[in-house]
């Protein structure tokens, strides 16, 4: 017995974490990541390789809907941290490996703050919600099901295929798939928490387990394949907090791109743009405070491209940085740290190589969209405005022991004087970038723009169509 | 040993070979086909041909990991979620197998084969190997050639893009116009 | 361990290939079944060499051979699945009937 | 088949390539956690242990219309196959199976994970995951015939398939000398075939672990197990293909054997910490109209120094 409960001590001593954040809750992110990385807790993959589920920030700003559905799909045993302010992270996760160690199956008897799965007895964890279910892969259905062929048995029957949906968009289609019985289910990705826990549910005929069927369009390669509805985010490895794409690709190829945004509330400015927000309000900020800011959110945004892009040293080294210049370590240490670090990434010919071409920004579209900041300077594609960010923290690092006074409006993630804030712009441009890209590239482009949703506090619902 | 060994994967070679008409899954039907020459591969081994043992092994592997990409890029209901059948003419197909197993089955059972001339070789490679290299290289030759005639002719039948696609219709872009880029930068 | 045996074998693979390819709607289904025939071929060729003349490298010559054709045979036949598939959106026999010279 | 090793060395190989990944796993997290500014302390090496506690006390998961049948033996099905091809590895002088044809063998072996890794892909009936089985199978086109040219350079040199004439050929000199591009070219095969580091998209965060997304429990620890028993055996075949198997003074053969395995397996990790992930859309290119064009001209001169030696 007692060496069962060392068992359980020592495995969950380290346990995956899984962070849903609101998007203003950077702070609090921080210091959960900061955590994480100082006592060796890895970041969770997915649901299923989930122990703790922290939440940080209120989750009441949207994020509800959300989190029910990975409750429903981490395997137990799991416990869930709600985690308010910054302040709250040590003590609390600090106390998560002996909940999990002495979590049970019973509610009633001790361990975890009460959060067990709600199916688990049916062992159907894993509804479509988060993670993008493909349904099947057909227009199955569309004439009628093949539950007819097979009652009136093997005539031969010359079903043509009817191809009512070809030139009609993708909404026509998406109501003739299961043909009659498809009941009140919605196309998946557009509403979160539709069917998703149809898991249990009896199932109308026309969709299997709930799940609705594929349609099919035609694509870029000129044949008429599937089309699948696949949300990304909010709760993916590197991830912007409080983004979510709605997807509909063919094979892994974009064919439309929907931004929504999730966990935005009305809030103050955002933890990135606070010093310059400040100047703006006319402030006395001394200029080392604004670059320091700015250098840890392209520090920031650098680990979570890299991260993307499967590069885990230097995604760390940049969080590690990140956490130090946040710390106030004096700018010289920090220039001298960061200089191998940016030779590395922006002199690597493999990054080059994948990320060039990708999610192209010229100068042009940056004006009209009124896109500012590093990805108007960069003006380019994923490489240039990678490389832009390794500059521009460069520099920011340099100065950030720099006393003197100064306005200036440059935000991380571009100019905060005018009437949108910068990261609206860049939501702005995502959906034509992310059409016909695949989805690495597509993971690429976001965190490539990495838009701060906390900065759309004061507009609270954002859709960008594409 | 040997004739557990077999009788165990001809079973499973016939059987999946028929279950792969029976399911409705694609991606199943697919795999059940590999397992039947997954078998057959087996029966190779048993017969002291390692080489094409090994061989088949591979080449099917290859051939159906290939294979179950188109199965489910163009088929209805590649997952078998949904029951379907999609055949014709299932009595005649029917009854002109079973009588092709039958006149098969005799004429395995009743023609009288030849008695067996010599022991096999110690090493069936090295036969199969010079034999290639000498006597059957003008075979071989014929099997390469015509292996890298498929490689050009499925590719160009199954791309639906050009060179005019790509550089332009007078060949003048200095850079292809392609979906995706492709790693070298041509 | 006898040739009959594994000529039954090959009668086994062969017949149920054939059924597959001559029931089939699909072109892909009907590849199957070709590919199922010729693994019974693949069985007879490696038991006639080794029951019958293991001096001679012809048996296993011949099943090198058909696995040259399987391949030949599958990746033709995708290719041109993937034609018809592109030019008129079908992947039946019965559609593409027309073809038919 | 010459003399054999006994049967019971069939039972060594899991307890061996166990240990040696025990050995990768922990080597990779302590580099994880110097990139992390962390001590290298005994907590952080035994990672791979709590991990795989860990996983047995996890629930395993299920996904809505899975095809559990293929999802299972996709998962389960790399270390069978890892296993099997670890077979014809020699632990000194002699394998467990000393197959006239150990090459093709650990080839064919290898190709069959094509097919499982996309089924642990397809199972979950999840996009994710499909989409990450997708990447294996692109990925494979890419590495695998550089990988199979490597392996047959290298039984061209030795003039036969048998992994133990291939480690007597070498007895004057390493085939890593004679063929270098082959030693490369089957490296980057390993890291192909066992997605490791930068070839490792099939299991990569961008998708929230790719075809291990879904997988949790136990069905998870016999996934990332299988991986690492491929990264191993893959390393381990490299030292009688190019390394000279078990020769070396002094020591015994085994002993060598396990040196010079460890040796690839830590030059594995370093290029896992040095190279982002190459994703197979740009990868398919390079390996077809650089890395193929390259490794027949190292095939070609290895068959006209062995004509020059005859």
């Amino acid at each position: 017995m007692d060496l069962t409960a060392r068992l359980r001590r020592f495995s969950f001593a380290r346990p995956h974490l899984l962070v849903v954040a609101a998007p203003a809750a950077v702070e609090t992110r921080l210091a959960v990541e900061r955590y994480a990385r100082e006592r060796g807790w890895p970041a969770a993959e997915s649901p299923a390789d989930a122990d703790v589920l922290a939440v940080v920030g209120s989750s009441d700003v949207g994020l509800a809907s959300t989190v029910a559905v990975l409750e429903s799909q981490i395997p137990t045993p799991w416990i869930r941290v709600d985690l308010l302010d910054a302040s709250s992270v040590v003590p609390k996760l600090d106390a998560a490996p002996d909940q999990l160690a002495a979590w049970s199956p019973d509610p009633t008897a001790a361990g975890g703050s009460g959060s067990r799965p709600k199916d688990s007895g049916g062992g159907e964890h894993g509804g479509p919600g988060e993670h993008g279910r493909r349904a099947n892969h057909r227009e199955l259905g569309e004439d009628g099901g093949f539950r007819e062929d097979r009652e009136q048995g093997e005539h031969g029957g010359h079903r043509e295929r009817p191809t009512p949906h070809a030139s009609e968009g993708r909404e026509g289609a998406a109501h003739e798939m299961g043909g009659h019985e498809m009941g009140g289910h919605e196309m998946g990705g557009h509403e979160m928490g539709g069917h998703e826990m149809g898991g249990g549910h009896e199932h109308h005929m026309g969709a299997v387990a709930g799940l609705p069927m594929a349609d099919r369009a035609p694509d870029r390669d000129g044949l008429k394949l599937d089309v699948l509805h696949v949300p990304l985010g909010p709760v993916l490895p590197y991830w912007p907090p409080g983004l979510r794409l709605s997807l509909a690709v063919q094979g892994d190829v974009v064919q439309e791109a929907v931004v929504e945004t999730v966990g935005v509330a009305v809030s103050g400015p955002s933890f990135w743009d606070q010093p310059v927000v400040r100047a703006l309000a006319g402030d006395r900020v001394r200029v080392g405070d604004i670059a320091r800011r700015r250098a840890a959110s392209h520090l920031d945004s650098l680990m979570r491209l890299l991260g993307v892009a499967g590069w885990d040293g230097p995604a760390m080294r940049c969080a590690v940085l990140r956490d130090g210049v946040l710390d106030g370590e004096p700018a010289g240490p920090l220039t001298e740290m960061f200089r191998p670090l940016a030779r590395r990434v922006a002199g690597s010919r493999s990054l080059r190589r994948m990320t060039e071409g990708l999610g192209d920004l010229n100068g042009r579209a940056c004006d009209h969209a009124g896109v500012s900041g590093p990805a108007a300077v960069a003006a380019g594609d994923v490489w240039a405005r990678l490389q832009q960010w390794v500059r521009s923290a460069a520099e920011d690092l340099a100065r950030s022991d720099d006393d003197s006074w100064v306005a200036d409006v440059e935000g991380p993630r571009g100019r905060l004087d005018l009437a949108e804030p910068p990261s609206l712009a860049l939501l702005g441009v995502l959906p034509e970038l992310l059409v016909g890209a695949e989805l690495a590239g597509v993971r690429l482009i976001v965190a490539s723009l990495d838009p701060d949703l906390a900065e759309l506090a004061s507009q609270p619902a954002v859709t960008a169509h594409g | 040993m040997d004739v557990v060994a077999f009788w165990l994967l001809a079973v499973v070679a016939v059987v999946s070979g028929m279950l792969v008409f029976r399911v409705d899954s694609m991606a199943r039907a697919t795999f059940l086909l590999l397992a039947s020459f997954l078998c057959v591969a087996g029966t190779m081994l048993l017969l002291d041909l390692h080489y094409l043992g090994a061989l088949t092994i591979l080449m099917m592997t290859v051939e159906m990991a290939v294979m179950v990409v188109f199965m489910v890029m163009f088929m209805m209901n590649p997952a078998g979620l949904m029951p379907m059948t999609m055949v014709h003419n299932r009595r005649g197909a029917l009854i002109l197998s079973v009588g092709a197993f039958v006149f098969l089955a005799a004429g395995a059972l009743l023609v009288p084969w030849p008695i067996r001339r010599g022991e096999p070789p110690a090493d069936a490679t090295r036969q199969l190997g010079e034999s290639i290299m000498e006597g059957k290289m003008l075979v071989m030759l014929v099997v390469g050639i015509s292996l890298f005639a498929t490689m050009v002719a499925a590719t160009v039948l199954a791309t639906g893009r050009g060179r005019y696609d790509r550089y332009g219709d007078d060949l003048t872009r200095s850079r292809p116009d392609d979906p995706v880029p492709g790693g070298v930068g041509r | 361990m006898s040739l009959q045996l594994f000529l039954l074998l090959a009668s086994a693979l062969f017949a149920v290939g054939l059924y597959g390819a001559l029931s089939q709607q699909s072109i892909v289904m009907i590849m199957m079944g070709l590919e199922l025939m010729l693994n019974g071929v693949l069985v007879a060729a490696a038991a006639f060499w080794y029951f019958v003349s293991p001096q001679r490298a012809d048996g296993q010559v011949l099943v090198l051979l058909v696995l040259a054709v399987m391949a030949v045979e599958m990746a033709m036949g995708f290719a041109v699945a993937t034609a018809i598939f592109r030019a008129r959106d079908v992947d039946m026999t019965d559609m593409a009937g027309d073809l038919k010279g | 088949m010459g003399d054999q090793l006994p049967l019971w060395s069939v039972l060594v190989l899991p307890l061996l390539a166990s240990g040696l990944a025990l050995v990768a796993a922990s080597t990779d997290s302590a580099v994880a956690a110097l990139a992390a500014g962390r001590r290298v302390t005994l907590a952080e090496l035994t990672t791979p242990v709590r991990e795989s506690t860990r996983l047995l006390l996890t629930q395993r998961r299920t996904t809505v219309a899975s095809d559990a049948v293929l999802w299972r033996l996709g998962g389960g099905g790399v270390i069978v196959v890892a296993l099997l091809a670890s077979l014809v590895v020699p632990l000194g002088a002699q394998p467990a199976l000393d197959l006239p044809v150990g090459i093709v063998w650990f080839n064919a072996m290898e190709v069959l994970l094509w097919v499982l890794v996309w089924m642990a892909g397809w199972g979950a009936n999840s996009a994710y995951s499909l989409v990450s089985g997708y990447r294996y199978l692109a990925q494979g086109l890419a590495y695998e015939l550089p990988l199979m040219l490597a392996l047959i350079t290298a039984g061209l040199g030795a003039g036969s398939l048998r992994v133990v004439d291939v480690v007597a050929a070498q007895q004057d000199r390493w085939f890593v000398v004679e063929m270098p591009v082959a030693f490369v070219l089957y490296l980057a095969g390993v890291a192909g075939f066992s997605f490791w580091g930068p070839l490792s998209s099939a299991v990569a965060a961008d998708l929230g672990g790719g075809v291990r997304g879904e997988l949790s429990g136990v069905d998870r620890l016999v996934f990332v197990a299988g991986r690492y028993f491929a990264l191993v055996v893959g390393a381990a075949f490299a030292v009688p293909l190019f390394l000279g198997g078990g020769a070396g003074p002094v020591l015994p053969g085994v002993v060598w054997v396990a040196v010079k395995t460890l040796a690839v397996l830590a030059l594995l990790t370093w290029v896992r910490w040095r190279l982002p992930v190459i994703r197979p859309d740009r990868y398919v290119e390079v390996a077809w109209v650089v890395l193929i064009p390259l490794i027949l001209a190292q095939t070609l001169g290895t068959s006209l120094l062995v004509l020059a030696g005859e």
